[in-house]
């Protein structure tokens, strides 16, 4: 759906944000993007969205060089939540601003309410409509950015740290519903993040960004296989692994694998029980 | 935020009232006062607007502060007039003692009366403004200059203004608590300092967040023409009791 | 009373001490308002020609403005971040030591040398337009005058002089704050214009014209390089930290901002 | 150190932030504030950084109400990060941001280099002095931002999700940060935090918010003891709390308590194995 080959990107003061990029984003995939802080993850998203120009090599969408395309034809298709809400939101109270999209795309009145009032009851914000965007709290102003795409149907979401600055319940909330979108209606997405616990429950692909380069790729288990040397790339393992890992290396206990999840935690801790008992 | 006017509306029917309807009506009466000869009308024109406002519920302090600055030209143009314009005088003061000329100071009859009328003029004029000013929240405002065919561009523009202003005053709260968050503002040089640095990170940020708006609505679908607030149908009893409205002022500025 | 009536009148249109010194406090105080000329105070015909006036210069800035803005999308907001600063700047009242009182600039020269003549008359008609509105601040009715005075004189006064000054390479920093003061003083003197002769009723219209203008000067010469000082802070601001926007608006070249 | 007595907190659009908080931080605690997204967190900081005016009740710092004191005399004592980086950062480059304070300090120019070295240091920004602060990755800004704090040295921090958008070795280095600071120069800290994982680690104490009021305060251990209500409150238990509650009530293996960190895990997992053994 979305292909990025040989991307470069310098910023006008000279940093080098992006180097030899190449990612190929298939329909209905999730995947997240992971790595250190000014590692290049919201460059990236913010060129393939075509909001950088002035990149090198070539961004693809559907077939189509995004530079080929006008901002209409690229925004009827794909959207990105901005990692800033408040970059992000300009309207001057929160129903204006989710209504601001379907009233672009041309929806009557009626439609439109309807997709807000949709919109907000799943970043859990009913209620709110009527205030002000700027006197939210700084969640409640991330789940409205949220919002504010849901209500416009995209096929492709892109996503700058969806979850960060949400509660523990929200942020688990967040990806059911980003799971939810990519399971039934087929949504593509792909997002930035730093929630390692988060990631291997919710993610068909990781790709570590550093320094502008993606230095790894694959399922959760292939990344985060080697968890020596986790540390250059700022990530570390999720909680869940790293106990299990300490249990195997440290404490000499027989694990044939290192889980990621609690699921499968619970399973290999039972199954090595089961093995010590007789 | 207490700056602007629709802050202060409550539920009242002439803030529902259909704002083309509102806006007809005052550009009627401002033409009206403008054009009158005498002071009467205009008087009776503020005393209306003046009631109207008490009705609202606008605070009689917020109505004065907005009211002070209009009601102090008008009595220097009074003055202005009375003192420097005009033929018949009415009377001189002067220190009782010194028939020197230079502590004289006359009062014109027919300059009192031209300064009445200007002061009488304002008085009414700016009364209807300020009252529509209070009756109509920015965006109602904006749906009905759109429906008077107002271009396009200005309305966005004004829109865009009226969110800068407010964006501005917000940042210029912000980056004042965090300076003196790190202890700006603590003495004389420190505090210009901090200031300087402030309208100056003012700016800066104004003009990166015009940008990123930019970015954030073409996102959602901008392409230059900004979805405006739905228009509601015009309902003919609104109008009627519009036009009534106007024909029965008319009659009174006749007289 | 009677024979010091004709002793009076002869003297009419002197400027004696005591009412000099009225008119002087008088204009001063109010000072701070004067720029916009208030609600009403023109009549019906007055209104209608500053209107007219105009009307030409703000059309001319909507169609400058549609055709900048289909090119980049983000130039209406600017445009509109613009009229906010000037908004702001026109309310603001700043005290003049030398009057004893508040008065405030204009800003439109700011928003001339960046945005151009044309838009910046749009720019002054919208902040204008708010200011009536919302605050009592000018008016609906002497709006066009206000457009013109604040608008059309102080934008085309402010970007010519800077302009020519710049092609004459004049520094930055300089031909920012000649720009800044002239712009002020011609938005004076046009405000001036319009006092005078709205005002006048059958009196004649030059005497009041000079008793105004004198009258503003005590004020308009220190705001005047106030403003000055102002615009050429903003343009040396952007000048340094952000010289692609300056470079964007035309008022630099790519060359002179890499220096 | 500080004390919040029957404090109320109501914004001018009528939305009641906070209701009846008491709260007493003393000199050298480590003190974690949790909640929802719009608890009120970020209001309470505010209100006891002596930022937001018109509350009612009392906030006493040192033993003088804070609205007797001067802004010289609070933010001599304690110095809040915000939540969100953007509204802080205000000078043109890093070194100047950062700078800022230790300037209004009154130190030399020497003394303020080096703090300003010091401080970037720490947040492991080296080598970015000049760069603007506009321009930094949302993770720089916020390492921006708390730099900004250290280079002043106070004797109190508040710090509002000093965490939030971090990179994983980040966010645990920044952790270990403010606990060298806590323990090794007696810096009292208070910190709002949704990194519910993290907090056992690292925290004394912690008091849930929940629609402005505190409903529970104490020991991670005395909080997350009732797992079964955390929902209500938008919480979770951390990951490695939630394997073992998990394993000790669905799978019916034996365990005394609940660990919260990885640590405790270890030897609670430990101690289950050899007692099944025998
Ligand atoms: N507008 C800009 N101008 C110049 N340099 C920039 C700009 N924005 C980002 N950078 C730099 O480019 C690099 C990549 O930044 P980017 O924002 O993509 O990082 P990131 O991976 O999103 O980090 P984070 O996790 O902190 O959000 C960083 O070194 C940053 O300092
Ligand atoms: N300036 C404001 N004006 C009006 N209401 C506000 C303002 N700021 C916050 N609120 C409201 O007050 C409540 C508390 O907000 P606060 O920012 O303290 O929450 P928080 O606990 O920090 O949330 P988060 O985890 O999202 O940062 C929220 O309901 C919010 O909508
Ligand atoms: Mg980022
Ligand atoms: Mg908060």
């Amino acid at each position: 759906m979305l292909s990025v080959e040989k991307l470069y990107y310098r910023y006008a003061d000279g940093t080098d944000a992006l180097s030899d990029i190449n990612l190929d984003v298939k329909k209905g995939q999730f995947i997240g993007l992971l790595g250190a802080n000014g590692s290049g993850k919201t460059t990236l998203l913010r060129t393939m969205d075509g909001l950088l120009k002035g990149f090198e090599g070539r961004v693809v969408l559907d077939g189509t060089d995004i530079r080929k395309l006008t901002p209409k034809q690229i925004y009827k298709k794909m959207g990105l939540v901005f990692q800033n809400p408040d970059d992000q939101l300009f309207a001057p109270t929160l129903f204006e601003d989710v209504a601001f999209g379907p009233l672009n795309m041309g929806f009557d009145d009626n439609e439109v309410k309807q997709r807000v009032a949709a919109a907000l009851k799943e970043v859990e914000l009913e209620g709110l409509e009527k205030k002000s965007v700027h006197n939210l709290s700084f969640g409640q102003r991330k789940r409205a950015c949220i919002a504010g795409l849901l209500a416009m149907g995209h096929e492709m979401l892109l996503l700058d740290e969806p979850t960060a600055g949400l509660d523990p319940m929200g942020e688990y909330r967040m990806m059911k519903l980003l799971q939810r979108l990519n399971r039934e209606n087929g949504v593509t997405i792909v997002m930035a993040t730093h929630s390692v616990d988060l990631v291997p429950v919710f993610l068909d692909e990781l790709y570590i960004l550093s320094k502008g380069r993606i230095t790894r790729g694959g399922t959760p288990e292939e990344v985060f296989n080697a968890p020596e040397d986790m540390a250059n790339i700022k990530l570390r393992l999720p909680h869940i692994a790293e106990l299990i890992y300490r249990l195997k290396h440290e404490d000499k206990i027989k694990f044939d694998r290192i889980p990621l999840t609690i699921g499968e935690a619970r399973r290999e801790i039972l199954k090595t029980f089961e093995n010590e008992k007789y | 935020m207490k700056l602007f006017s629709e802050h202060f509306q409550k539920e009242h029917p002439v803030v529902k009232f259909d704002v083309r309807a509102k806006l007809a009506v005052v550009i009627a009466l401002l033409l009206m006062v403008l054009s009158y000869k005498g002071v009467l009308f205009p008087l009776f024109i503020a005393a209306g607007c003046f009631l109207l406002c008490v009705r609202m519920g606008i605070p009689l302090r917020v109505l004065f502060l907005r009211m002070a600055q209009p009601l102090f030209l008008a009595v220097v143009v009074l003055a202005l007039k009375c003192f420097f314009t005009g033929e018949d005088t009415l009377f001189v003061f002067s220190l009782p003692t010194s028939h020197f000329p230079l502590l004289t100071l006359t009062v014109h009859r027919d300059g009192l009366i031209e300064g009445l009328k200007i002061a009488g003029r304002m008085l009414g004029a700016v009364s209807l403004v300020i009252a529509l000013g209070f009756a109509t929240p920015f965006t109602e405002f904006m749906a009905g200059l759109s429906w008077f065919r107002v271009p396009k561009g200005f309305i966005e523009i004004m829109m865009f203004a009226y969110r800068y202003i407010f964006m501005f005053l917000e940042d210029a709260h912000t980056i004042y608590s965090a300076q003196k968050n790190r202890l700006g503002y603590s003495g004389m040089r420190k505090g210009l300092r901090s200031f300087g640095t402030l309208t100056g990170s003012l700016v800066i940020r104004g003009i990166d967040q015009t940008q990123k708006t930019a970015e954030a609505m073409t996102q959602r679908g901008y392409t230059g023409d900004m979805p405006l607030v739905k228009k509601r149908p015009l309902r003919f009893g609104e109008f009627a009791v519009a036009m009534v409205f106007i024909i029965f002022a008319g009659a009174i500025w006749m007289i | 009373m009677s024979s010091q009536k004709s002793k009076v009148k002869s003297q009419k249109h002197e400027i004696t001490f005591f009412n000099s010194f009225l008119l002087v406090t008088l204009v001063l105080v109010t000072d701070a308002h004067a720029m916009h000329i208030s609600e009403g105070i023109l009549p019906f015909n007055w209104a209608a020609l500053w209107f007219a006036a105009a009307v030409p210069f703000v059309a001319y800035g909507l169609y400058r403005l549609k055709k900048l803005s289909a090119v980049d999308p983000s130039f209406k907001p600017l445009v509109g971040l613009m009229a906010a600063i000037v908004f702001i700047i026109s309310c603001m009242p700043i005290p003049v030591p030398t009057a004893g009182t508040c008065s405030h600039p204009a800003g439109t020269g700011i928003s001339a040398i960046l945005v151009g003549p044309a838009i910046s008359v749009l720019v002054t008609a919208v902040a204008l337009l708010i200011q009536a509105l919302f605050l009592a601040h000018g008016g609906l009715s002497t709006w066009g005058a206000d457009i013109f005075s604040m608008g059309v004189m102080g934008s085309f006064a402010g970007f010519l002089t800077f302009r020519a000054l710049r092609s004459v390479k004049v520094n930055m920093a300089v031909a920012a704050f000649i720009a800044g003061v002239l712009a002020d003083w011609a938005t004076y003197m046009t405000t001036s214009v319009e006092l005078a002769s709205g005002i006048r009723g059958d009196s004649p219209f030059l005497p009041l014209f000079y008793k105004i203008l004198i009258a503003f000067i005590p004020t308009q010469l220190p705001l005047g390089i106030l403003e000055g000082a102002m615009t050429s802070g903003m343009v040396v601001l952007l000048y340094k930290r952000r010289p692609d926007l300056l470079v964007k608006m035309g008022v630099l070249k790519a060359e002179e901002a890499a220096l």
